[in-house]
């Protein structure tokens, strides 16, 4: 589905993203974990096309995608969404979803004069779609909130639940574990499962959990240093000498001082 | 050829004017900068302040002069700087508290405090025209050449002549020592580093101890120096009319702009590009080229565009610049 | 009767401080009539100000409404600047007949207004006085010559006729540029006056404004030592501003042979106001012609007086001069003629505008001489 | 925000503008501090006690809560997103008014103070998200956390460094250009920079990696065993409840759950609905 | 957040509510005389025309700013650029002007633009600079071959009187949408360019651009005299000296017990006050449609977080371009309507302060994003402005009454003009205090 050759992303000097090679199978829920700053969210942005790669090439289905903008590339079935949480802070929870869908008749300007009957029907059918998703991500009761007044996991989930508005090929989730309860998590994490295997959607999903990162993920990329440092199943990597010493470690040393 | 010639006519009509107007810029680009990456706001009373600052020390110039005091060669109104500035300063933290303060505690949307500015920018335009009323002044004394024309030729010889004003190099020598100072307070000290913080985050700032009205105070009080400084420099180099200085308010927030806003340094290198435009692009090259080519006889000016587009001129070199770097010369604030 | 008198001038704005003067000028006149007592029978005279801000049509244009369908006025001294003076002039003061006499608007434009015989001037057209300006020039020996004028009609206008006139004399206009006023700077201007080069540089601005300016970057670095100064750069303010630095430069404005002149800036003096600002005078002169006119039609309805201004501005008649607005009034009641003279010479011609008589002044020792007239 | 200004670094400055006012804060910094009451006998070292308020007039959030860590001890706070576990924290810090209860610190109610004077009284706090500053260095950062010491600061600094090793290498660079997981030590650390009496943290973990989070909750352990009462929300529930002397699971603003972290682990329901299985 | 603060003060009839006290104000103004107003039906209804006219403009940049977040401080420039279209419509075609130098004036128009379009394509297919510099060199050589001689020549015909091109002869009401069209060719070609920056940046760039419009109206005298003035522009309505002269409409003046000067100048008013508000609903009508439906709500998502919007598959660079577009080409049609109101063109005239500036006060004031919200500022600033002339200069005078006589007192009398000022900003800030998000804030 998604092939990166050779990629390279500098800041100045600073090599973020260093020559990493990867390949994203169509259908797989492909896992990407690394240490902070071994580049994983340059990686996306360059993918989608966000930031520009220093040099090197992404394809989508054999189609040379590199630097294409990103409302290009979400035509083209590309989704995904940001670490930081980029909601619209002013827009109801609901508007927050409801505007994802692109081909509205309602975003063309004269047609908002001259057909206002089509914009109305079309506009119900998203209500409902709209509905639908928030109460898969139990937060309908937030509809009419304001997106920009959500909690920290709140604005997380609204992220993930717009990638759900449309049918998506790829969708790129960067962190949607991070400050999301643990019990909802794995709820999500069901829910990936589902859209990937009814409806076919291709995920690469970047998590520091490695439960979540367990249940859900086959393969597993490692990055470091902007490199591609181990692939393999879930399982192999966690046993992967060197992904440990830079990325897992061995727990708690001051265990012992605990519930004294 | 005579390269002589050339160079004098050249320093002398652009590049000794066109510095010394890009310091006066960049001096009031400083304020505007400041008072935009601090309390984050496009301060529209700047000009306007500059202009009170100014009238001030007018007043206390002409207070000065009356009783005989004098500085020798350099201008009175330099003794008369800090009861402008101290007034000034008292005139804009009275107008934080009455009006900026509200805001604040409300929260309210940058784009009202830009509005609240042109409202205090109206009533302060009206005071100081109540204060001195609308004439032009003339308050620089002491000596007013550091070269002067007759004398250069007399001296050198050459056709062409060479003026220095010492307004001119005080404007520079002030601009420099500003500059320098600023850069040293924001970046080195405690309450500088404080006030950078502000800008960056201010609940963090909250968070890190740092008390908000302290900064906001401090940040009132050193824009009100500068436009002071800034105000009375271009009235000694120019002259002194309340209207004038609504006018250079537009030129300062190119340069301030075209700089990287809430960047000092751009600030400076931002005031100098758009003197140095607006002089250099409507500069008719005839005569230097004369000196050059003797025997070349162009038939026009070689002016490139008419003195009545100068301004648009550096407007032009501004929005260039501006494409090639989106955030200014040197990068402004971008987080 | 109470007369109430408007004044459309720009009291704030770019030539906010030419206003002051200009009113002070009118607002004598006024009182000097109110004082005798002798205007329709012991009328007295209220003067209205109101702000045209000189370069918003729209908001002058609500002043002068204001000013007559408010306030009732019976005649106005203004408008300041042409444009505004014309909308103000089609959109309020034509539709409700009232007259508008303008000290100052000096665009061609308003020559040829339709105006239903309600808009005079005291101020010449400029076209008369480059042709003054360029005879002097070539009786000095200056050949070639840069012009800058303050960017309006004014200036323009001015810069234009004297090219013209210059150019067919025989002489060499090296550039005719423009300057705006209330600029924060002119080093980019005198930089191509410079560079152009020429024997003299024509100031065609306003003394007060960007003109000064001008001529202090071109002195400072030497660009120019001899100026010549058309109406708008004439006055005290010059010899104040520069001193002996322009000695050697000359100019002309519109001005009387004959002590008219002198004698407006004694009266001011008196008054306390600096008679010699630009178009104090002219203003004085236009609110005073106004007032005449009423005593010589009887009436105090700018319809009715519209048709004296023409009769009382020129001969025949016994001449008026400034502080005689007594006896003009005087010998009107009595149903005999005057000939308006007043502070700037009024003489009126084709659609009501001075043909102005043109006072040569030369700067020598800082100070200002008159050396004649033509 | 790395993902952000990359944006931002090729076409303008948008978010430090009047268009979209980023760096504004939402705490109205001149408000003006009440006094400080007396305590009550037997209080935890700092308490938030019947807790009930929402932000500005909208409805409550917080249903009579209570909070509270004991010196020397590690309090977690957990629970489902949205339940009010930030806005807890930040009604003990005095970032909104509560309209019932009271916060008592050390022997002393402090209710009435506004943040500024907490920071000066000895609290410490993280916040969940905007917790840097983001256009100045590494560096910077953490001298701004000690920015109310007199003291010499450089040996805490150290201590800092060695305990984020990746940030230490970009200590002269901007903290908006780190990647998610190193802003979020930077945030840790400019905390630790204060030295404070009580250290509040909201959700500490959130986009590290593993093996920091080992270390940063090695790190925490240490301090609180040091004297220093930690209070923190966290989302990794199950390392959270390992090191917790106390946990608390808050459901839609109310205490639901409360006991040690072992207490609470063992309890099937609280493992399954809160802490994810 | 104190946003959702106000927002849910704000009750649904807020508006009506300040709609009629605005209504209020113009009432008292056309009938009540004292130190606050006039009194004089004349000068209420000339004060609300204008009103209205600023309503349109600030309804302009209420989109560009309160739909799309642009921040577009060349307002002035896009006025002025619609106020040339009456000249260049309505006015009578200049004798020999287009003989002197008409074609070749085109020619070298054509060459301008043809010049552009081919560098354009040079970079595009080439992607060398400096095939497109020599592309423009040339071209610019070209032009002034062309352009330079064409200009002379018009200007040199009559140039006293006229010295420009001269106009079409067309009815003015069409000027109107031939405004709105220059405007949006202008914000075009602007926006083709300048977009691509934000905020304060594009402010800046755009106030450069609105001093480049308004400089080039100053200087090109071929256009529209420059400088010298445009006079006299034809009017959509009846004269008020034909009203006069007419017998009929003295008779029906008289029954409503008017003179008929003061008559004539109410009917006119009253006929301008009817064509302005049949735009200005008009142009509301379309733009609460399109804000109501999706469209409006993307424009609201990419105010909010452009990145997310992109993300999202907006194209946010189109859709500023569009909406930039459409702001300036209504104030491209407000700044027609003003023009034909005055029968002036002054060049001069054209200052940011008053035509930027103050709009930008009138959209803020009235609550950003909110049309109702635009007209109100808009109606109620002016009113302010112009009455400020008065109330201004009476407030000194009461502040002064009780001062001893002397030069103090003296010189603040003198300087009463200015407190127009500092009666504006007083008035400004007093306003915003109260509502510190609008008047009337957006939903
Ligand atoms: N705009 C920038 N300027 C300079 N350096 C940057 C910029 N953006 C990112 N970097 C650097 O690039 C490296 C990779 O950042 P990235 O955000 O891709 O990390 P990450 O793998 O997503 O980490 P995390 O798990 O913490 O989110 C970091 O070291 C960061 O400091
Ligand atoms: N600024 C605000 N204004 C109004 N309501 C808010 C604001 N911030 C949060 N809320 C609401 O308060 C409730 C609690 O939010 P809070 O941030 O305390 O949740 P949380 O427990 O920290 O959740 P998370 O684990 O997702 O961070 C949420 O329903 C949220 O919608
Ligand atoms: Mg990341
Ligand atoms: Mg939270």
């Amino acid at each position: 589905m998604i092939r990166v050759e050779d990629l390279h992303r500098h800041f100045g000097g600073f090599h973020a993203v260093d020559g990493a090679s990867l390949t994203i199978e169509t259908g797989s829920i492909t896992g990407l974990i690394g240490p902070n700053g071994a580049g994983k969210s340059t990686l996306f942005n360059v993918i989608a096309g966000v930031l520009p790669p220093t040099s090197g090439r992404v394809f989508m289905d054999n189609e040379d995608i590199t630097g294409l903008p990103p409302h290009t590339l979400f035509h083209k079935g590309l989704l995904r969404t940001f670490q930081l949480a980029h909601e619209f802070s002013s827009m109801t929870v609901r508007e927050n979803l409801m505007m994802v869908p692109g081909a509205q008749s309602g975003e063309t300007i004269w047609k908002t004069w001259l057909q206002r009957g089509r914009i109305w029907r079309e506009e119900a059918e998203l209500r409902r779609r709209a509905d639908e998703v928030l109460d898969f991500l139990t937060i309908r009761h937030l509809a009419h909130e304001k997106a920009g007044n959500l909690s920290g996991g709140q604005k997380k989930l609204l992220e993930l639940g717009r990638t759900m508005m449309v049918d998506a090929k790829v969708v790129f989730l960067d962190e949607v574990g991070a400050g999301v309860n643990r019990t909802l998590l794995m709820t999500i994490a069901d829910a990936i499962i589902r859209l990937n295997r009814e409806r076919g959607y291709t995920f690469c999903v970047i998590e520091h959990d490695m439960d979540f990162i367990g249940k859900l993920c086959d393969p597993v990329i490692v990055m470091a240093e902007g490199k591609v440092l181990a692939q393999g199943s879930a399982a192999d990597i966690m046993k992967n000498e060197a992904v440990i010493e830079a990325y897992l470690g061995t727990g708690l040393k001051n265990k012992d001082m605990v519930g004294a | 050829m005579d390269i002589l010639n050339a160079l004098v006519a050249f320093l002398n009509f652009v590049f000794i004017p066109a510095a010394a107007y890009g310091a006066q810029l960049a001096l009031g680009a400083l304020g505007v900068t400041l008072i935009y990456a601090i309390l984050r706001f496009s301060n529209f009373a700047h000009g306007d302040t500059m202009a009170f600052g100014t009238a001030i020390t007018i007043l206390v110039t002409w207070g000065l002069q009356s009783w005989g005091v004098s500085l020798g060669p350099l201008p009175t109104a330099l003794l008369a700087l800090p009861v402008g500035i101290a007034a000034t300063a008292a005139l804009v933290l009275g107008t934080d508290r009455a009006v900026y303060r509200f805001y604040r505690a409300q929260r309210a949307a940058p784009i009202i405090f830009v509005m609240a500015s042109v409202g205090v920018m109206f009533v302060m335009n009206g005071l100081t025209r109540l204060l001195i009323g609308v004439d032009e002044y003339r308050f620089d004394d002491g000596a007013r050449f550091i070269i002067a024309v007759r004398d250069f030729r007399e001296w050198s010889g050459l056709a062409e002549g060479l003026a220095l004003r010492s307004t001119q190099a005080l404007t520079l020598v002030v601009t420099v020592i500003v500059c320098a100072a600023l850069f040293w307070f924001l970046n080195r000290t405690k309450s500088g580093k404080a006030m950078r913080a502000y800008s960056d985050n201010e609940d963090l700032a909250l968070l890190s101890g740092i008390d908000p009205e302290r900064v906001v105070r401090l940040t009132w009080i050193i824009a009100a120096g500068l436009a002071t400084i800034a105000g009375t420099l271009y009235g000694l180099d120019k002259s002194f009319k309340a209207f004038n200085y609504f006018q250079i308010l537009l030129p300062i927030f190119a340069a301030a702009i075209v700089g990287g806003l809430g960047n000092p340094v751009g600030a400076i290198a931002g005031g100098f590009l758009v003197a140095f435009s607006e002089v250099a692009v409507t500069y008719p090259w005839v005569k230097v080229a004369g000196y050059l080519f003797p025997g070349w006889q162009p038939g026009g000016l070689l002016q490139l565009l008419g003195t009545e587009y100068k301004f648009a001129v550096s407007f032009v070199i501004l929005i260039v610049v501006l494409l090639f770097r989106p955030t200014g010369l040197f990068r402004g604030k971008s987080v | 009767e109470e007369i109430k008198m408007g004044m459309s001038l720009g009291f704030t704005g770019p030539l906010e401080s030419m206003a002051p003067g200009m009113a002070a000028g009118a607002e004598m006149a006024m009182k000097e009539v109110s004082d005798s007592g002798l205007l329709l029978d012991g009328s007295t005279i209220v003067p209205v100000q109101g702000d045209s801000t000189c370069i918003d049509a729209a908001a002058a244009t609500a002043t002068v409404e204001r000013l007559i369908t408010a306030e009732g006025v019976k005649g106005i001294v203004g408008g300041m600047c042409s444009g505004e003076a014309i909308a103000s002039l089609q959109n309020v003061a034509v539709p409700n007949g009232v007259v508008m006499i303008s000290p100052s608007a000096t665009s061609p434009a308003l020559s040829t207004i339709e105006d239903q015989g309600l808009f005079f001037r005291t101020s010449p057209s400029d076209a008369r006085q480059g042709e003054v300006m360029a005879e002097i020039m070539m009786e000095k020996g200056i050949k070639t010559a840069a012009v800058t004028y303050t960017n309006n009609d004014y200036g323009k206008g001015l810069a234009d006729a004297f090219a013209a006139a210059f150019t067919a004399k025989g002489g060499t206009v090296t550039v005719n540029s423009a300057h705006d006023d209330g600029k924060a700077d002119y080093s980019a201007e005198v930089a191509a006056l410079a560079a152009a080069g020429g024997d003299a540089l024509v100031v065609a601005g306003y003394v007060d404004q960007g003109g000064s300016g001008v001529v202090r970057a071109a002195l400072d670095t030497g660009a120019f030592d001899t100026f010549v100064f058309p109406d708008g750069m004439v006055g005290q303010a010059l010899v104040d501003n520069f001193g002996a630095e322009i000695d050697g430069s000359f100019g002309q404005n519109p001005a009387a042979e004959g002590e008219g002149r002198e004698k407006f800036l004694e009266m001011a003096k008196t008054a306390g106001f600096d008679g010699t600002s630009a178009y104090s005078a002219e203003a004085y002169d236009a609110a005073a012609l106004m007032l005449l006119s009423m005593a010589a039609a009887k009436s105090s309805d700018p319809n009715v007086w519209k048709n004296n201004v023409m009769d009382v501005a020129n001969a025949p008649g016994e001449k008026i001069l400034p502080g005689e607005l007594a006896k003009g009034l005087e010998i009107l009641n009595g149903g005999g003629d005057i000939d308006y003279v007043g502070a700037s010479s009024i003489e009126m011609v084709g659609a009501g505008e001075t043909a102005g008589v043109y006072r040569e002044v030369a700067f020598d020792n800082g100070e200002m001489t008159v050396v004649g007239y033509r | 925000m790395s993902d952000q200004d990359a944006v931002f670094g090729h076409r303008g400055n948008r978010d430090r503008s009047v268009v979209n006012p980023k760096g504004r804060g939402s705490i109205d910094g001149t408000r003006r501090s009440g006094s400080v009451g007396m305590g009550q006998a037997g209080d935890p070292f700092l308490i938030g006690e019947g807790m009930t308020g929402g932000y500005g007039k909208g409805a409550d959030i917080l249903h009579d809560c209570t909070i509270a860590v004991e010196r020397g001890q590690i309090a977690v706070i957990v629970g489902p997103n949205g339940a009010g576990k930030s806005t807890a924290m930040k009604a003990i810090f005095g970032m909104l008014t509560l309209r019932k209860g009271s916060v008592r610190l050390d022997g002393r109610d402090i209710t009435a103070l506004n943040p500024q004077d907490r920071v000066k009284a000895g609290m410490g706090f993280v916040p969940q998200v905007n917790n840097i500053f983001p256009s100045m260095t590494v560096e910077e950062n953490l001298e701004m956390g000690a920015y109310i010491r007199g003291d010499d600061i450089r040996r805490t600094m150290e201590q800092v460094y060695e305990l984020f090793p990746a940030v230490a290498a970009k200590r002269r660079q901007a903290a908006g250009e780190l990647s998610g997981g190193q802003r979020q030590q930077v945030a840790v650390g400019r905390a630790l920079m204060t030295q404070p009496s009580v250290l509040m943290l909201d959700e500490p973990t959130a986009g590290v990696s593993p093996i920091v989070m080992d270390e940063l909750f090695d790190r925490i352990i240490a301090i609180a065993r040091g004297g220093l009462p930690v209070l923190m929300v966290e989302q990794n529930a199950k390392q959270a409840m390992m090191i917790a002397d106390k946990a608390y699971v808050l459901v839609q603003g109310a205490n639901a759950h409360t006991g040690t972290g072992h207490e609470l682990m063992q309890n099937d329901e609280v493992r399954r609905t809160f802490l994810g299985g | 957040m104190s946003s959702n603060r106000q927002a849910s003060a704000a009750s649904p009839w807020r508006a009506p509510i300040l709609f009629a006290a605005l209504a209020v104000l113009f009432l008292l103004e056309g009938t009540v005389r004292n130190g606050l107003f006039s009194g004089s039906w004349n000068t209420a209804l000339a004060i609300l025309n204008m009103g209205l006219i600023s309503a349109i403009t600030a309804l302009g940049v209420n989109m560009q700013w309160g739909y799309a977040g642009l921040f577009n401080t060349g307002v002035v420039g896009f006025l002025a650029i619609g106020g040339l279209a009456p000249v260049l419509v309505s006015l009578p075609p200049v004798q020999g002007a287009w003989d002197a130098g008409g074609p070749r004036l085109i020619g070298a128009l054509l060459a301008g633009l043809g010049t552009l379009a081919l560098a354009k394509i040079v970079y595009t297919r080439t992607g060398r600079i400096w095939a497109m510099a020599l592309v423009l060199l040339a071209g610019l050589v070209a032009y002034r071959w062309l352009f330079d001689p064409a200009v002379l020549a018009i200007e040199a015909n009559d140039s006293a009187r006229t010295g420009n091109i001269g106009g079409l002869g067309l009815p003015v009401l069409l000027s109107w949408i031939v405004g709105g069209a220059f405007a949006a060719a202008a914000a075009w070609g602007v926006g083709k360019v300048a977009l691509g920056l934000r905020s304060d940046y594009l402010a800046i760039a755009t106030l450069g651009i609105g001093e480049i419009i308004v400089a080039v109206l100053r200087n090109e005298n071929w256009l529209a005299r420059g400088v010298m003035n445009v006079t006299s522009i034809p009017r959509p309505v009846p004269y008020e000296i034909d009203l006069q002269q007419n017998p009929a409409f003295v008779d029906f003046a008289a029954r409503w017990g008017f003179g008929a000067a003061e008559a004539s100048g109410i009917w006119v008013k009253l006929c301008y006050m009817s064509l302005f508000l049949v735009v200005l609903l008009g142009i509301i009508l379309l733009a609460e449609l399109a804000l109501k439906s999706p469209w409006g709500r993307m424009m609201r998502a990419i105010r909010d977080n452009e990145t997310a919007a992109e993300a999202m598959g907006k194209d946010v660079t189109a859709r500023h371009l569009q909406i930039f577009v459409l702001g300036s080409a209504v104030i491209g049609i407000a700044g027609a309507m003003m023009i034909t109101l005055d029968g002036l063109m002054a060049p001069n005239s054209y200052n940011p302060l008053r035509y930027t500036f103050l709009i930008w006060v009138m959209v803020i004031v009235g609550g950003s994003g909110n049309n109702w919200g635009s007209v109100l500022g808009a109606v109620l600033i002016w009113f302010l402005w112009i009455k400020a002339e008065v109330w201004g200069p009476n407030l000194i005078g009461a502040l002064v009454g009780p001062l001893p006589e002397g030069d103090i007192k003296a010189h603040l009398l003198g300087s009463a003009p200015h407190m127009r000022f500092i009666a504006m900003g007083l008035v400004l800030l007093l306003v915003l205090r109260f509502a510190p998000r609008g008047l009337v804030p957006e939903r």
